[in-house]
């Protein structure tokens, strides 16, 4: 793939995760899923970026905000969507919904109603890639507010003496539901407290797409070499509550609206194409139209999906092969 | 009723009073001072009482358990709100090997309440764990599991004015539910079960949302003329036995109903004890109800396929009826 | 007898011949490499396997079954060895949130094994947990609890070659004993029990050290004239009910025993499901025999009068023969 | 008290702590005790220093091995000893034996069976004396081992964005049972690692009583200045096995062998003591016979003690009050 294909591709994935988040989180507040959801809108460079270093049989393991995870390692639109739907078709074959979409055969190991927990599963699953000798990395997403959950300390200083292939990407949006990170966190920037568990550890900026991608694609170097885990602590927004609905007062709206204006990933990463000539107008305002239609189709799709039977509920839950 | 408060305001209101009465009182958890915490549980508390004594915590729920036990013995009165029980799995040392067996070995008191909403509703298999048994189970502590905004603020009441750690579980599904409450000094006692209907031909003995369900199985056998008695447990620890036995020796005919994975569940305890103790009044089997051995599905067909309904209630029923 | 392997060589017996014929499996947890674990459970083995497959860990039990989870479902085969079961408190977000629900949503396997020594002996309130029903309780998880050699080795292996998350108790007493063990293919399966000892005129239903107890008993008993049935229930989930109810409905007499806090534990869930599955068949009620609702204390004389002794059991099933 | 005083009784404490350890160890050998011990000889500097800079009613929460912290908070040798064999007269009544010694009333939130669980009951104890208002600071106890547990950072954390008055003490013998610190723990200094957290962060000569004291003594003034936490990092050495009888491959008798001869917390104190004038032969040697007196009346008075009653054990689980 050319740099202009892989660049106008990352541009879209983040359209289409900002439609596909906006879309889901109306059909929510019309009752159209099953609950609410964690909206990402403003934090999908963070996703893109990621996804963009890594190879497609990389292992991500995530949190309860992971739709955008979900969709920049290539799940579709529809399944992610039939999957806040409780359908069949879904991720999660509706099991699910919008905090667990996973598909372990796919390099998907969860997003977690635990908050911290993925991180945990990301590194388990980079002790089993480095055991089973196979060059892959593994990214352990974790929000803000999992850093004050002592297993991500844990699950870090485990990959670090063991040098395992993980790659800790704090999907950082700066609250955690209502609470602001300074107000629960000490010490300052997230990069000094993990060094202080011995691994390299750097903050940068989570609006740029760009800047994401490098680093993570300088991590996997590093991982795949033998050297072991990186923390990368990502500054990003999230734009709208903590959950579908949510109005807080916690934050201001001038706060939401300069980021809205001055760092929305989507916008700063359209204008640098345009201005390097890597996309023009009539691409970007078709891109616009094939995203609408691909949200569109997902929706569709998705009502017309059948939620799982209710007579299944018995069905995988184990292998079968310790049934007395 | 509708100007009843809910089973959350009769919570925001037991707490109220109790900390006007006792400056040792505080709250600690998640999202409390603006958000209310996520049931709307404390909402206002901070608002009226300040940010130290409803502090804001990190998401660190061992951390939050251990600051509860390290106040409490220090001769605090710690509300630890976990929001939803599910988070308690990682405060479990904190919980059981460290807040239960203080008093045991070192001889001070540990006034703490762990807060927790429970119970099976939205959200997934990892929102909607049922943790009684294992609270239960454990020596040391007492579980509250009201059922009603009176018990709620009543049962909240006892727990701040005892000096033991108490696990208390609100259940989700009854959030919303409204009913009178007492007055500041309107304690409901641990141990004393309630009689939440009467009836002269069966009993069914239960906690929670599950009251609900127990509720509308006694309607429709109702109109079968059959008269359906249903016990409100309260409390599980302590766990009014005497009440379920004397029921029980009425005519011979019990149900014992949660929503929890059937196996090894509170259930159980219940209905062993019971069998054991008053056997020779049995007609029949306690017949026990509970949800299928499943983590939860989030999709809400597949939640209801999943714990007991009306129907799964009124076969039970029917069932100790026929002996 | 003497010659016999040790419940803790069998374990290594076990556990060598399966890393051999599966490369996949490799064992992490504290001191296992040179002290062999605590309980010498894999005394030889790092030095056997080396110290990429007996891995050496940070005291960090949730980080430790975060490895096992993640390992697993990426493939591998990964024993977490906890040492203490009590320790299992710091994992338990991982173990029943995690391990036993991943399958169920996201479709992959968990081949994990939780290995921990549990059961009552000697060190006080935070090394004495019981902590069989909670495992037992929860839909996704499976429970070995081997009493003899022969059973750890067995079921051992059957863990090691399914692909589901497995708590695995050995018990503190019995870490000495011995007796025979199978060779490399003999497996046992889980949810099957054993008939420990035969006796037609009444069952006690245990597992672990409480065995040993029970066995006492028969012995006092047996001098009588009577003869006890002892079943070693061997698993706790899947559990072997129907060999439970058929030995009940022999002769209607049955003690059901362990030394976990009785109330709500898992004899709750044997002796409700019985009475309710056999009712019939029951000449009396099924006695429950437990420990009592305390803390462990440390002193040996308070420890056994804490737990079931062998005069308890003897109580008890000369109550259940008295019918 | 004065200086000669205040030196010469914490070389006596620390004397006594040794031959406490060594005669227990011995007992417990022996089988004269209620189980094995986890032995402190060569850690009374840790004990003894802290100790000093407390106030008697400060509080303290500590680990599976507390018998030293216990000896310096002014708890008798008497009723320590007494604990070890499950006595009514030892400190828990004969409850908890030598991993859980405490007495809440007396400030001594116990000793623990769980790794780094008493410093997390120390950070609460330390909420505690902040909602009341009181001018009293809290140590929490944890080893080299608990820094790896995730609950310590959480605690941690904790104190710092609430400034509450704790003084975390890692009594750092540099082994977790058979594995060496550097094994598992990744960033090698700790205080960096606790830096990370926000709060003063130092690792200090733990067998110095007088620098242990010190540091102390200034995280105290600091906590009760409305400060916050400090975290003390003190390098200290067992000299026994990680518990009786335990005789591991896993470090060597020369390694032992260095730290005793050379960085002996008793032998050095008492050095630089008569080096001061601050000590005479004569007081010296009359301690050691003074302290042997004291064990020795320690084990008789124990062993006279009459264990608990086993009829007790359902007595004050509780308080009661909630009993149905
Ligand atoms: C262990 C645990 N505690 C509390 C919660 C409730 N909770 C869900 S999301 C959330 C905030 C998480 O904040 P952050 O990690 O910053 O992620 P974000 O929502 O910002 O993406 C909380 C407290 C939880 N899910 N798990
Ligand atoms: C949570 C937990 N995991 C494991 C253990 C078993 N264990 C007891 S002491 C110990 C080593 C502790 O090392 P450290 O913290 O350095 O204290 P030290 O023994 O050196 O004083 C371990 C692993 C435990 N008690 N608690
Ligand atoms: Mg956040
Ligand atoms: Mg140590």
């Amino acid at each position: 793939m050319g740099a202009r294909e892989e660049m106008q591709s990352m541009l879209r994935m983040m359209m289409m995760i900002r439609n596909f988040e906006e879309t889901a989180d109306r059909l929510a507040l019309r009752g159209k899923l099953s609950g609410g959801i964690h909206n990402s809108s403003g934090q999908e460079a963070v996703a893109v970026g990621v996804m963009s270093a890594l190879a497609p049989d990389d292992v991500i393991a995530t949190t309860h905000r992971s739709h955008h995870h979900t969709l920049a390692k290539n799940f579709s639109a529809r399944e992610v969507m039939a999957e806040l739907m409780t359908k069949v078709t879904g991720v999660s074959k509706g099991r699910g919904a919008s905090m667990h979409l996973g598909d372990v055969a796919r390099g998907h190991f969860g997003g977690n109603g635990i908050v911290a927990a993925g991180m945990g599963i990301g590194m388990g699953a980079a002790l089993g890639i480095k055991m089973a000798g196979d060059k892959k990395v593994s990214v352990g997403f974790v929000g803000d507010g999992g850093m004050n959950t002592g297993r991500t300390w844990e699950a870090i200083n485990m990959a670090a003496i063991w040098k395992l292939p993980l790659i800790v990407v704090v999907d950082n949006n700066q609250y955690a539901v209502e609470t602001f990170i300074n107000r629960v966190t000490a010490g300052g920037d997230l990069a000094k407290r993990a060094s202080g568990f011995g691994l390299p550890a750097s903050t940068i900026d989570g609006q740029n797409v760009i800047e994401v991608r490098d680093a993570v694609a300088a991590a996997r170097e590093y991982a795949l070499a033998g050297n072991g885990p990186t923390f990368i602590n990502m500054l990003t927004y999230r734009y709208y509550g903590h959950n579908t609905g949510e109005k807080g007062q916690y934050r201001t709206l001038e706060e939401i609206e300069d980021w809205r204006t001055h760092r929305d990933p989507i916008e700063q990463f359209a204008a640098r194409l345009f201005k390097e000539g890597l996309l023009d107008q009539a691409t970007y305002d078709e891109m616009k139209v094939s995203v609408e239609a691909e949200i569109q189709d997902a929706v569709e799709f998705s009502e017309n999906s059948p939620h799982p039977d209710p007579s299944e509920v018995m069905l995988n839950i184990d292998s079968g092969k310790l049934r007395g | 009723m509708a100007n009843d408060p809910s089973y959350s305001e009769a919570y925001q209101s037991g707490i109220r009073e109790e900390m006007y009465r006792d400056s040792r009182i505080f709250i600690l958890g998640t999202d409390l001072q603006e958000r209310g915490g996520h049931f709307a549980q404390v909402k206002g508390i901070a608002q009226e009482f300040g940010g130290e004594r409803v502090r804001d915590t990190p998401i660190s729920e061992a951390a939050m358990v251990a600051a509860g036990v390290g106040a409490a013995m220090y001769g605090m009165r710690p509300v630890v709100d976990l929001n939803f029980m599910d988070f308690s799995l990682g405060a479990m040392d904190e919980i059981i090997n460290q807040a239960a067996h203080i008093r045991y070995m070192f001889n001070g008191s540990v006034p703490l309440i762990i807060r927790a909403t429970s119970g099976i509703a939205a959200g997934g298999a990892h929102h909607n764990n049922s943790f009684e048994s294992f609270f239960a189970h454990t020596p040391g502590l007492s579980v509250a599991v009201p059922g009603t905004p009176y018990d709620v603020k009543g049962l909240l009441k006892t727990a701040l004015r005892a000096d033991d750690p108490v696990v208390f579980m609100m259940h989700k599904k009854l959030t919303g539910i409204r009913g009178p409450i007492g007055g500041p000094e309107d304690l409901v006692p641990f141990g004393k079960a309630r009689i939440a209907r009467e009836g002269a031909d069966a009993t069914v003995v239960s906690y929670g949302y599950t009251l609900v369900t127990a509720a509308k199985a006694a309607e429709v056998l109702a109109a079968e003329g059959e008269q359906i008695e249903i016990i409100d447990l309260r409390t599980l620890f302590p766990m009014d036995m005497d009440a379920v036995i004397n029921s029980l020796k009425k005519h011979g005919r019990m149900v014992v109903a949660d929503e929890a994975p059937l196996f090894a569940s509170i259930t159980a305890e219940i209905a062993a004890t019971a069998s054991e103790v008053a056997f020779d009044s049995l007609k029949g089997p306690i017949v026990r109800v509970g949800a299928q051995r499943a983590p939860l599905s989030a999709d809400p067909g597949q939640v209801d396929a999943t714990i007991p309904s009306v129907d799964d209630m009124v076969a039970a029923i029917r069932k100790v009826l026929s002996y």
